[in-house]
Formats: C-alpha cells, sequence, structure tokens
C-alpha cells in the first residue's frame, strides 16, 4: 500500500515536471525543470526493479544532460536574454493538444492490452535469466550489454564518438582557434571541495565499475560519474578549453570501441564466435576502457572544445 | 571466410574511423584507406557465399537468436552492400579533393565518414530490430554532421532541421520496438514472423504503424519529406551524393525488410498499409516531380527528384498480393540499384559544378559544354538513367515496374509510373536546356570563366553515370542473383 | 494486474504525450530537445513497465535496451546542442524560423551573391 | 552472345557512337583533326556497309545478341530492310557531313554539333538493323536524345520552344510506344521481327488487344513519322541549322518513324493479320489525310523550310499508305520511296540552306531571279521539285507510278484519289517557286549584292548538293537497272513476301 502511494506521488511528480519542461516561460526554468524529472525519474526506476537505470538516469540522464543543457543555455544567453517561444499561429496551437492526448491516450489503449497478455514464453529475457551463467557475470544487465547483445553495445559506443565527432566538426567548421569562454566562477573553498570530490568520483567510478558484473552497475554509470569529475574540473577552472585534441585524447576516445572490436576479432580469429568475451576478466577490461572513453568523450561533449588541458 | 567478410564488413571501416581519430600524419590516410579499400573484395567473398546460399545467418557472440544478435545476409543486402561500396568509395574518391586528410576539414570528415560507412553496412546486415535503431541512430548522427560541415547558414539550418525530425522518428520507430518486444518477446526481424500471428493484433498494428511512420519520416516519403531537400542540396558533394543514393534508403530498406520479411504475408491488414504507403510514394512522385521543376538551383532540382524517386520503391509494394510481384520486385530493386548511381553521380556532378562556377544556378549554367563539358555530359548521362530512357538501368527498371503494373492490373500505377518519367525528363531536360544556354547579349558581362578542378573529381561523378548507364546492359546476372532472395509474393485468399 | 504497473503505463504515456506537444508547439530548438527527451523517457517507461518492472522479476532485456537508450539519447543531445550554438552563431537565433522556405530562398540568393 | 564477324551490325553502328565521342573529347578548337575523323567515321561506316551488302548477297548473316532483361534480348542483325534504310543513312550521313562542315564554318559549338550528329547516326543505325520492336524502341529513343540537342543548337529562344516542342511531342510518343510494347510483351512475349510477323497464331480472342497495342505502336510511330495529327513538332523544329534539317527530314527521325511502322505491320503483326483487323485501313486512311493536309499547309508558307517541312509531312506518309495499301507493287512504292524521298528532300533542303547562307534567303518571295546568281543550286532544286512532283522519270514518279499501280492491284483505287490530289498540290507548291528562281527578275537590291558565299564553302555545300541531286536524278532514271533503290526495294518483297 505504502508502495502504491509512493509510486502515485512519483507519477504525479514526474508528469507535474514534465508539464513544467515545456510550459515554463523561462528556459532556464524549463532546463532545471527537466533535471528533476530526470532525477525523479530514477527514483521510478528504482521502484520499476531497475536498478542499473536508476544509477545511469541520475548520472547521465539528469546528471550530465542536465550539465549540457544548462552551460548550453549559459552560451546561448550572452547577451543577457532568456530564449522565450515567440508566439505561434493560432492555427498550429489548436493542432498540437488533440495530436499529444490522442499519441497519450494511443499509449495508454496499447499498454492496457500488453498488460493484460499472458507472459510469452520463452522470451529473450527469460533465454538471458537462463543463460546468465555463460557469460560470468551474475547481474543480468550486465550479462545482456558486454554478452548477448554486446553488439549493440559496441554499436553504442560508435553513436558516442559519432556525437563528439559531430559537435567537434560544427564548432570548429573553418574557424580554428575560437573556443568558448571559461564559464566558471571562483569561489572560496571551491578548490578544497574539489580535492575531495574528483577523488571520490574517480572511487565511485571505479567501484561501480566492478560492481557491475554482480551488482547495480558498469561502464556506463562509471563512466558517467567520472565524467562529472572532470565536468566540475572545467568547470571551476581546473582544467580549460585546448584549440586541438591532444594525443593522448585521442587514444582515450576510441579507447573503448578498438579495445572492444580487437578483442572480439581475436576471439573470432582463434576460432570463436565475433563478439563473445572469454570470460569475466575480458568482461572487465572491455569495460574499464569503455568507461574511459565515455568519461572522456562526455566531458569534451560538455566544454564544447576539441580538447581539454590544465589551467596554466 | 564468410562470417569474416561480414564481420570485415562493418569492423574495418569502424576500426578506421577510429584510426582516422588517432594521432599522427599518415593515420587518417591508413584508417580511411584500410577502412574502405578491401569493401569490395569483402563484398566478393560475401556475394558468392550468397550466391550459394541466399540466406546466410551469422551469429554474434555465439548466441542463437532471439536471445543473440544476428547478421543477416541475402541478395537485396548484399545489393545494398554493394552499393555502399561502390557509391562510397567513388564519393570518398571525390571527397580525397575537398577534404584533404591531412586538412582540419580532413580530420573532421573522415572519421564521420568511415563510421557513417560502418554504421550503413551494419545496418544492411543487422536481423535485429533494436541493433538496428543503434544502428539507425549511428546512420543519423554521422550523417548530420557531414551536412553541417558545409559550414553555410543553409546547411546548419538544414542539419538542424533534419536531426530534429530524425530523432523524432527514431524515437517513434523505438516506441514501436517497444511494443513489438513486448507482444513476441523477440527483436529478430526474421523470428518474429511466427510470434506475430499469435501476438494480440491492436498491439501489433499499433507497433507496425508506430515503425512505419518513423521509418517513412526517415525515409522522407511525402509529405513527411520537408527535411530533405535543404539538407541534401546544402551539405557538401560526396555528402549530398550518399546521403541521396543511400542514408535515405536505409530507411525504404527497413520497411521492406519489415512488411515484407517480418510480418506475414496477408494479415494484419498489411494489403492496406502497402496500398496507402503505395499511395504516399505516387504522391511523392508527382509532388517531387514538380517541385524539381520549380527549383532554379541545380543541387535543389535533383533533391527533390530524389523525394519523387523514392516513390517508385513505394509503388511496388502493393503488388505483393499479386501474381507480378516477381517483376515488380525486380524492377523495385533495379530502380534503387539505379537511381543510386545516377544521382549519386548527378550529385557530384552538381558540385563539380558549383566548384568550378561559383554557382550552380540554373540560369548560371550557360554554355557548360564548354565550361564543364564532362560534368554536363555525366548530368546528360545520368539523367538519361534517372528519366527511364533508354539504354539505362533506370529504363530497364522502368520498363519491370510498368510490366509488373501491367501484369497486375494495377492501371493507376501506370499512369503515375508515366507521369512520374515523364516529369523526370521535364526536370532533366531543363537542366540540359539551361546548360545550352547562350549569353544574353543584353547583359553587361557574359559569365565567369570556370576554376579547375581536379580530373579525378570529375572521373568518379562520371564513372558513377557510366555505371548507371551500364546497368542497363548488365540486368540479366544481377536479376537473377536478386531474383533468388526475393520475398516470397502473398497467395492471395 | 499490479496497481503499480498501470500507474507508470499511465505516467509514461502522458510525458511522450506531453513530450510531443512541446516539441509540436514550441519553436525554440532547446525546448523541442526538452520535448524529444521527456518522449524518449516515457518510452523507456513503457518498455519497463511492460518488461515486468513492477511485477519484480524484471526483464533484463529491456533494461539494457533503455540504457543504451539512455547514451544514445544524451550522445544525440549533446551533438544536437553543439549545432544549435553554431545555429546561434550563425543566424543569432535560437528557433528555426517558421517561414523558413521564404529564408532559404533569400539564402539561396544571398549565396548567389557571394560567389 | 557473339563479337565476331557476326556482329558486325554492332560495330557499324557503334562507329558513329566512337566517331562521336571522339569528336566531343577533342573540343571546340582542333578543326582539322574533326574534320578528318567525321570523314573517316563516314566513309569507315558506308564501307562496312557495302561489306555487309556483298556478304549478305553471298548468303551471309548477321546477328548480335545481348540478353537484357528475361525474355528480352538486345538484337542487331542485318536483314533486307536494314540493309535499305542502313545504306541510304550511311550515305547521307557521308554526304551531310562534308555538308555541315562548309555550313558551320566559322560558328560557334561545332564540337557539340558533330559530336551528337554522330551519336544521331548511331541511333539511325540502330534502329534500321535493330532485331526486335524493344531493341527498336532502344535506339528510337536514342535518336529523341541526340537529336534534341540539335534542334537547340542555335541557343536561342525560338530554338529552345522548338525543343521543347520536340521533346514534348517525341516523349510522349515513346511513352505511347512503351506502353504498346509492355502490352504486347505480356500478351505475346518479346517476339524478333520476322517476316510476316509472329502473332498471327496468337490471334485468336485477342483481336481487340492486338488492336490497341497496333494504335499505341502506330501512335508512338507516328508522331516522327509526322503523320497527322502528331506532326506539328516537324515545322518547329526547323530552327535548327540546315544539316540538321536535311537529317532530321531525309534520314533520321521521320524516316525512323516510317521503317517504325514498315516493321510493325510487315514483321510483327504480318500484313494478312493487320488486315484482317482491320488496321491497314486505319494507317492508309491516316496517311492519305496526312498527304493532302500537309500538301494543303505547305501551299500556305512562305518560309522557304517551312514550306519545305510541310512537304515532308506529306512525302512521308507516302511510305506508310504504301505499307497499308499492301500487295507487292504498293509495298514496293512505299519502300522504294523511303529512299527516294530521302535524296529528292535532302537535295530541297541543301538547297534552301545554300540560298540562306548564301544570300540571306529564307522566304519563298526572296528566291526571284537566283537562278542567275546560283545556277548549280537552282538546277539542283528544279531537279528536286519536279521529282517530289512526280515528273517523269524522275524518282518521285516511280514512287507513284508502283504506288498507284499497287493501289489498283488491292483494290483500293481510291488512293488514286489522293495520289492526283497529292501531285496538283505538290505542283502548286512547287512550281511557283521554280518560276521565281528562273524567270523572275533579280530585284534591285540583289543585283548590288557581291558573291555570297566563300570559294572553300562553295565547295563543300554546293558539292554534296549536287551529288544528291544528281543521285536523285539516277534513282528514277536508272530505276529499272540492278542496284537501284527499286530494285532492292523489288528484291525485297518479291523475295520475302508470299
Amino acid at each position: 500500500m505504502i508502495g502504491l502511494a509512493i509510486d502515485s506521488v512519483l507519477a504525479l511528480g514526474i508528469v507535474w515536471l514534465a508539464l513544467q519542461t515545456v510550459r515554463s516561460v523561462s528556459m532556464l526554468q524549463a532546463v532545471l525543470m527537466f533535471i528533476v524529472f530526470g532525477l525523479l525519474m530514477s527514483l521510478a526506476w528504482a521502484r520499476l526493479h531497475a536498478p542499473d537505470l536508476a544509477l545511469a538516469e541520475a548520472a547521465i540522464g539528469a546528471g550530465i544532460t542536465g550539465a549540457l543543457l544548462l552551460v548550453t543555455w549559459r552560451r546561448l544567453q550572452a547577451d543577457g536574454h532568456d530564449p522565450v517561444d515567440s508566439e505561434l499561429p493560432a492555427q498550429s496551437k489548436w493542432l498540437t493538444i488533440p495530436t499529444a492526448c490522442a499519441a497519450a491516450l494511443l499509449i495508454v489503449i496499447v499498454g492496457w492490452i500488453a498488460l493484460q497478455l499472458p507472459a510469452v514464453p520463452g522470451t529473450a529475457g527469460d533465454l538471458a535469466w537462463q543463460r546468465l551463467g555463460e557469460i560470468g557475470v551474475s547481474n543480468p544487465v550486465t550479462g545482456v550489454l558486454l554478452g548477448f547483445r554486446a553488439y549493440d553495445t559496441l554499436m553504442e559506443m560508435a553513436v558516442l564518438l559519432a556525437a563528439w565527432l559531430g559537435a567537434r566538426a560544427v564548432a570548429t567548421t573553418y574557424r580554428p582557434g575560437a573556443l568558448p569562454g571559461p564559464v566558471h566562477v571562483e569561489v572560496p573553498l571551491v578548490g578544497a571541495l574539489l580535492s575531495l570530490v574528483v577523488p571520490i568520483s574517480i572511487l565511485v567510478a571505479v567501484y561501480l565499475l566492478q560492481a557491475g558484473g554482480s551488482a547495480p552497475g558498469g561502464a556506463f554509470q562509471g563512466g558517467a560519474v567520472l565524467a562529472a569529475g572532470g565536468v566540475l574540473l572545467f568547470l571551476t577552472g581546473r582544467l580549460e578549453a585546448a584549440p586541438r585534441t591532444s594525443g593522448l585524447e585521442r587514444v582515450g576516445l576510441i579507447l573503448g570501441i578498438a579495445v572492444f572490436s580487437l578483442m572480439g576479432l581475436m576471439v573470432m580469429a582463434t576460432g570463436g564466435h565475433m563478439l563473445a568475451l572469454p570470460g569475466a576478466w575480458a568482461i572487465y577490461l572491455v569495460e574499464t576502457a569503455l568507461l574511459l572513453s565515455i568519461a572522456l568523450s562526455l566531458v569534451l561533449l560538455f566544454a564544447a572544445a576539441p580538447g581539454l588541458r590544465r589551467m596554466s | 571466410m564468410t562470417t569474416e567478410a561480414l564481420v570485415g564488413l562493418i569492423f574495418l571501416p569502424l576500426l578506421g574511423a577510429c584510426a582516422t581519430v588517432l594521432p599522427g600524419r599518415l593515420a587518417t590516410r591508413a584508417g580511411v584507406l584500410a577502412g574502405l579499400l578491401p569493401l569490395p573484395w569483402l563484398l566478393v567473398v560475401v556475394t558468392l557465399a550468397v550466391v550459394q546460399d541466399p540466406a546466410l545467418f551469422v551469429e554474434l557472440g555465439g548466441f542463437a537468436a532471439p536471445l543473440g544478435i544476428r547478421l543477416f545476409a541475402d541478395p537485396l543486402a548484399v545489393l545494398m552492400l554493394w552499393m555502399v561500396a561502390i557509391i562510397g568509395g567513388l564519393a570518398a574518391v571525390h571527397a580525397w579533393f575537398d577534404f584533404p586528410p591531412d586538412s582540419p576539414a580532413g580530420q573532421s570528415f573522415w572519421p564521420l565518414w568511415l563510421l557513417l560507412t560502418s554504421a550503413m553496412n551494419a545496418l544492411f546486415l543487422s536481423a535485429d530490430l533494436f541493433n538496428l535503431y543503434v544502428c539507425l541512430e549511428l546512420v543519423t548522427l554521422t550523417a548530420i554532421p557531414l551536412i553541417a560541415l558545409a559550414g553555410s547558414k543553409t546547411s546548419v539550418r538544414a542539419a538542424m532541421r533534419y536531426l530534429l525530425l530524425a530523432l523524432l522518428a527514431s524515437l517513434l520507430y523505438l516506441l514501436g520496438i517497444a511494443l513489438l518486444y513486448n507482444a513476441t518477446g523477440t527483436l529478430d526481424l526474421y523470428l518474429i514472423r511466427t510470434a506475430l500471428t499469435a501476438a494480440p493484433p491492436a498491439a501489433v498494428v499499433t507497433a507496425l504503424a508506430l515503425i512505419s511512420l518513423g521509418l517513412l519520416l526517415k525515409g522522407a516519403v511525402f509529405p513527411l519529406h520537408v527535411w530533405l531537400p535543404q539538407a541534401h542540396a546544402s551539405a557538401p558533394g560526396p555528402v549530398s551524393a550518399v546521403l541521396s543514393a543511400l542514408v535515405v534508403k536505409t530507411a525504404i530498406y527497413l520497411l521492406y525488410r519489415l512488411w515484407l520479411w517480418s510480418v506475414p504475408a496477408g494479415t494484419l491488414a498489411a494489403e492496406h498499409a502497402l496500398m496507402l504507403m503505395a499511395l504516399l510514394g505516387a504522391g511523392a512522385l508527382l509532388y517531387g516531380g514538380v517541385l524539381a521543376l520549380l527549383q532554379e538551383r541545380l543541387k535543389l532540382v535533383i533533391a527533390y527528384s530524389t523525394v519523387a524517386q523514392l516513390g517508385y520503391l513505394l509503388l511496388i509494394l502493393p503488388m505483393a498480393a499479386t501474381a507480378a510481384w516477381p517483376v515488380a520486385w525486380q524492377g523495385g530493386l533495379y530502380q534503387l540499384l539505379s537511381h543510386g548511381l545516377a544521382k549519386a553521380a548527378m550529385f557530384l556532378a552538381a558540385a563539380n559544378i558549383l566548384h568550378a562556377l561559383g554557382s550552380d544556378r540554373l540560369s548560371h549554367l550557360r554554355r557548360l559544354d564548354q565550361r564543364q563539358p564532362l560534368s554536363l555530359f555525366t548530368l546528360a548521362v545520368a539523367g538519361v538513367s534517372l528519366m527511364g530512357l533508354p539504354p539505362s538501368g533506370g529504363f530497364l527498371a522502368k520498363w519491370l515496374l510498368l510490366e509488373a503494373a501491367w501484369r497486375s492490373g494495377q492501371w493507376w500505377l501506370l499512369a503515375v509510373l508515366i507521369a512520374g518519367s515523364l516529369l523526370a525528363a521535364a526536370y532533366i531536360f531543363r537542366i540540359l536546356a539551361a546548360s545550352l544556354g547562350r549569353d544574353d547579349p543584353t547583359e553587361a558581362q557574359p559569365v565567369a570563366a570556370s576554376r579547375s578542378i581536379p580530373v579525378i573529381q570529375d572521373a568518379a561523378a562520371l564513372l558513377l553515370a557510366l555505371l548507371a548507364l551500364g546497368t542497363g546492359f548488365a540486368a540479366a546476372p544481377i536479376l537473377q542473383f536478386i531474383e533468388a532472395g526475393a520475398p516470397a509474393a502473398w497467395s492471395t485468399p | 494486474m499490479n496497481p503499480s504497473a498501470v500507474i507508470y503505463l499511465l505516467t509514461a504515456a502522458a510525458v511522450f504525450g506531453i513530450g510531443l506537444y512541446g516539441l509540436l508547439q514550441s519553436r525554440q530548438i532547446l525546448r523541442q530537445l526538452l520535448s524529444i527527451n521527456l518522449m524518449g523517457g516515457g518510452i523507456f517507461l513503457l518498455l519497463i513497465t511492460l518488461g515486468g518492472g513492477a511485477d519484480g522479476r524484471p526483464d533484463p532485456v529491456p533494461q539494457a535496451m533503455v540504457l543504451t537508450g539512455i547514451v544514445i539519447a544524451v550522445s544525440a543531445t549533446a551533438f544536437a546542442l553543439a549545432l544549435l550554438l553554431r545555429w546561434h552563431e550563425l543566424s543569432g537565433s535560437t528557433e528555426l524560423d517558421a517561414d523558413a522556405i521564404a529564408d532559404a530562398i533569400a539564402d539561396a540568393v544571398a549565396d548567389a551573391h557571394d560567389d | 552472345m557473339s563479337f565476331g564477324w557476326q556482329a558486325l551490325p554492332l560495330y557499324v553502328t557503334l562507329v558513329s557512337v566512337v566517331t562521336g565521342i571522339l569528336v566531343f573529347m577533342l573540343g571546340e578548337q582542333r578543326q582539322h583533326t574533326r574534320t578528318a575523323l567525321n570523314l573517316a567515321g563516314a566513309i569507315l561506316k558506308l564501307v562496312l556497309i557495302l561489306i555487309m551488302l556483298l556478304a549478305i548477297q553471298a548468303g551471309a548473316t548477321f546477328e548480335f545478341r545481348l540478353p537484357l532483361l528475361p525474355g528480352i534480348d538486345l538484337l542487331l542483325h542485318a536483314d533486307h530492310l536494314t540493309m535499305l534504310f542502313a545504306t541510304l543513312s550511311a550515305a547521307l550521313w557521308l554526304v551531310t557531313t562534308v555538308y555541315a562542315i562548309g555550313y558551320l564554318e566559322q560558328s560557334p559549338n561545332r564540337a557539340r554539333f558533330f559530336g551528337f550528329f554522330s551519336l544521331c547516326v548511331a541511333a539511325t543505325m540502330g534502329v534500321a538493323s535493330a532485331g526486335n520492336l524493344f531493341t527498336f524502341f532502344i535506339f528510337y529513343e536514342l535518336l529523341t536524345l541526340a537529336t534534341w540537342p540539335l534542334v537547340v543548337h542555335r541557343g536561342t529562344p525560338e530554338a529552345f520552344a522548338a525543343g521543347r516542342v520536340y521533346l514534348a511531342y517525341t516523349l510522349a510518343g515513346g511513352v505511347l510506344l512503351l506502353i504498346g510494347l509492355v502490352w504486347l510483351h505480356t500478351l505475346a512475349g518479346g517476339g524478333d521481327f520476322v517476316v510476316d510477323g509472329t502473332l498471327a497464331p496468337i490471334a485468336a480472342g485477342n483481336e481487340n488487344a492486338l488492336r490497341g497495342i497496333f494504335v499505341l505502336l502506330m501512335l508512338g510511330f507516328g508522331v516522327k513519322a509526322a503523320l497527322l495529327p502528331l506532326h506539328s513538332w516537324l515545322p518547329r523544329a526547323m530552327v535548327a541549322p540546315a544539316p540538321v534539317s536535311a537529317l532530321l527530314h531525309a534520314v533520321a527521325v521521320v524516316k525512323a518513324g516510317a521503317f517504325g511502322l514498315v516493321r510493325l505491320i510487315q514483321d510483327v503483326f504480318g500484313f494478312e493479320l493487320a488486315a484482317s483487323l482491320g488496321l491497314t485501313d486505319l494507317l492508309a486512311w491516316m496517311a492519305a489525310a496526312t498527304i493532302i493536309y500537309g500538301s494543303v499547309l505547305a501551299l500556305k508558307q512562305s518560309d522557304l523550310k517551312r514550306r519545305l517541312a510541310y512537304s515532308t509531312v506529306s512525302q512521308v506518309s507516302y511510305i506508310a499508305l504504301g505499307i497499308a495499301t499492301g500487295g507487292v507493287l504498293a509495298t514496293v512504292g512505299g519502300l522504294v520511296h523511303l529512299v527516294h524521298q530521302g535524296l529528292t528532300k535532302i537535295t530541297l533542303f541543301f538547297c534552301a540552306g545554300n540560298y540562306a547562307e548564301a544570300y540571306g534567303v529564307h522566304s519563298v518571295e526572296e528566291l526571284d531571279g537566283l537562278g542567275v546568281r546560283m545556277p548549280v543550286t537552282s538546277v539542283c532544286f528544279t531537279l528536286g521539285a519536279l521529282g517530289m512532283i512526280g515528273v517523269p522519270p524522275l524518282a518521285g514518279f516511280v514512287t507513284k507510278w508502283y504506288l498507284g499501280a499497287g493501289a489498283i492491284a488491292a483494290g483500293a483505287p481510291w488512293v488514286i484519289v489522293v495520289l492526283v490530289a497529292s501531285t496538283l498540290l505538290n505542283a502548286a507548291y512547287f512550281l511557283p517557286l521554280v518560276h521565281r528562281i528562273w524567270f523572275r527578275p533579280l530585284p534591285d537590291t540583289m543585283a548590288e549584292r557581291a558573291d555570297g558565299l566563300s570559294r572553300v564553302r562553295q565547295i563543300a555545300l554546293v558539292g554534296p548538293t549536287a551529288f544528291v541531286a544528281i543521285t536523285a536524278l539516277a534513282a528514277g532514271l536508272l530505276a529499272g537497272v540492278p542496284g537501284s533503290p527499286l530494285f532492292w526495294a523489288s528484291r525485297l518483297v518479291g523475295a520475302e513476301a508470299p
């Protein structure tokens, strides 16, 4: 009963925040609402027995996305104006609400039907539970991500790389040297705080990585936490934008894909199946590489710069 | 060998992309060459294997579907892969000069290009609906920055609009997948066929509708094409070529897979869905054709022509329920092939013209036969294929489509096909007429002399046009190859 | 049927619908991106709810799919924001004008003159 | 598929393609190389065709077959009809090339002109040697493509307007043809051209389908053959340079259409079947109407080239009329007119070009007294005009004689009426021209002008004119001699018709 009450409050909160996100006149408020929305979603994931998602949503969905949105908002209103929606022609306004309602209704109906269905036997999920032992980890989500559907994870890393490449390409097209200015404000105690937070974020990341095998966690959550540390260093001016991507950064960006693919290819070359990781050690090795690439990509995307360097 | 070749088609460009990111002067060149050059050789291996067995599966990680993800190669997939290798390859040759690997522009261009190649290969080989979602996103997120690389305001605007709509389309697709997985417990494109008959029709129909809507949006099918013309017209030449010849086709390809492979024949009101899509195709053909006729810039004419020509690919769908299906299928795929080659040739030629003349406005093209003879020749030869005049691949495609329409008794299709071809003739000849025009004596100064462009760039465009022409003579083996993997016609109840 | 599942189903539908509304009614690119992310959130929620999340024995496949989806969403958003900044830099605007066709023609004319 | 000696029709076609492509590649400046190349190509082609002629006499057969689609081949072969048309076009190409070199001296875009000129002849060759309707269609459409740049060659707004009209008609005709072909293919498959056709066995029960197919194909060919009411592109296309007009009217385009009609009746349907379905009557009436209508309109034209164009509209339909009337004599008349009309009409167009180049003469009134100034051209023009009218013993008379005799033999005496009316009309629009040239005084303005043609151009222009005029004369005078067009046409019918 208490659970139901929590769910109800959570659901109402989520819907309200979503509404605020699209209805707030102030764009800053909309972004902030979206970040809180992400945090509530992360609670919802926890309630839905998806702790991996709860961690990922908090770190990536709310954390990194929120930071990206905020910093973009900041850069957009350089002239001091919060971008505000101009009035739409009446005609299109008339159509939006019925369209949205119809879409929501459709989902409710279909979902309702789906919920009442008897469980389909032999789904991919059932098989994943049954054959988890073959992977060498006990967290089924990690098993799916790095085992049964490892290929998805690899292509997803390629998506992340593409996003960074794309962001770099559009940011620096034909205007080398133009870099975003620093966004930080130095406040007393920041140094002390940082010297605490950054090591903690590294620790947490490592913990999440190794826990991923048996408990909630993994490369994505760990990578996001590590990225959060990097974002802090950037925001507080410990790191600044560099005009070029350094060699180390280049290696770091592709490390995840390269280690993952080469491991897979090696297995195939030695008579195994493509991407069949040979045991837990291989999973951890690949996950470490993924974590580093994820963290680095996210920090660089946040900084909107080709590279980073220590503040001189 | 076959497994290795299939895997290589995806992973070589992927690792090549990684290499191009690495530091060092040689890394970019090495990455590009290693990522692209071996593809045709791998394809030869795959093609030979598919000739033997027209339905090749490779289980990644050794996990059988529905648990694992499978790669699937059949004649349709191989045809698409060849198009990626040939069109993408020649466009890359063209791009080598505009985006030299050592330059900052090249540093931005080549990793994205290789990732796009890898993503398209992966997409054409994937047998898993969710993996296809990831592939679609990878295609989108590599294609759009490539558009924006043109750097102009128009191109960034077009990229932004394309991105928003593509993300929306992906979400619709994902929502459909979510419903389908729930209803069937599998994500495998080929296993889902049997599961779908047992699933609740309401959920499945909604899911199919959402997926199709998403794909129609990504495939710029009329009336969801609004993002395409500016995006394709404002991108750098080789990118335009690949966008029009390959990237939009990924969505059409998935529509084929979904409706002709995954949906059990003749169920779930599929005839109506296919007819609806064919009507959209007819609309695209006519609307795109008329709009192409009204454009004042060469690249926009070509881009609207893409909107129109995509229509043919949907027109064949209702014939799945008729006896004319084998001919219709051959015609559709031949159109896919010949349009890809011709359209890529036209975009590359248009890029050369834009480079050489500094403008691609039709009114600035006069005396093109003296200023850019090879580009004009390319436009003309590719145009012949596009209008479906003989001798060209486009002609054979249209012949097959007409024959199928006739045999299936779909007279409205016949009329649409003819009208589409005549519109194409009108906008192509409009370009040619503009190119043969004289200097206007009343104008103060004659058009500027042209800048010279590398002969290889001309050659790449011309070669594609000649290939479009050449497919007019090489149909027999290609059609025989396609025939082996054609989806079965629905037995009419 | 688990009542929690119904609650989350309704939530998912509402969030998707609100996202769609936001996408359609706003012309601010930033807001449209927020809306797209909301829609994604709604879909993820639906996927997990239908995947038995409320019943205690969750299906790991949808969870993995959503995890992948979240990473893809952040990637796409990050690139979209970079593109938005570029657009802002070029046009001084944070929206894609409704009258894009007229603008495109103006652009085309301007380009032709530049050349 | 064999690429050996058997494939000679392919090579004859390719000679012109290669010439065209090389001319494109040479560029504008290298005039002498281009001239040499053009002449070499034309001569080589003529030689190859003569070799083929001799070989066929000796019993050789030629065939090149390339499968294009399941059940559809690209087939090039050489039967007697092929040789009739091929020899005509190869010979006239050579002559027209010489003429064009002189005509276009100093004018811009010659590389483009000669390139497409060659491609145009290649397409004509393909039309001539096509062994089935599908192949015929391919080259027929190629002909459209290759002639369009020639029609718009001058690049003026009028030229582009004419080009648009030309395309609208020919592409629409192509569409009709394509639909007819698809229909025929689904009904009967892609049969080769065989004397008397291949359709008789499937005719029972399919009469209306066959009628529909015939009408579609007839209209498709009728556009290029300028059958009423599909003719009006032809007079407009007169904006093209004179050699183009000459070639369009005498050899390539209108003849391709007429040739298509011949193939359609003789080698696809077979005369018997077409007649039994009432289709030959339809064609005969259309042809008759075109003959009269074209002549009447020619009478009204004051522009010399337009008058000649309407004359073509009228004269080309003699071919269709002869074929549609049927019987040995009328068929011979129709076929021989393919050659006679070609020779005569090219003479007249060359003359018109000469007048225009030398003195800027475009309208009929300006011809007054030019016989003194340009005697050779004027004699040629007179011969051509009389030949067209059908004054014995010139070529036109031979045609009309056979047509008339054939009509009586075939029981269609109304054809005689058409012939007589047409002859009177021909006389009415040609004799005044001859009268003006020889019997009107040269206007004073003209008398003061110096000779309009340079020496070189005089040779290049008047030489070919005289040559074709003499050939036309010979075709009529020596019609009874072995080797004449009449001889060939008779052999064709006698050897192959039942």
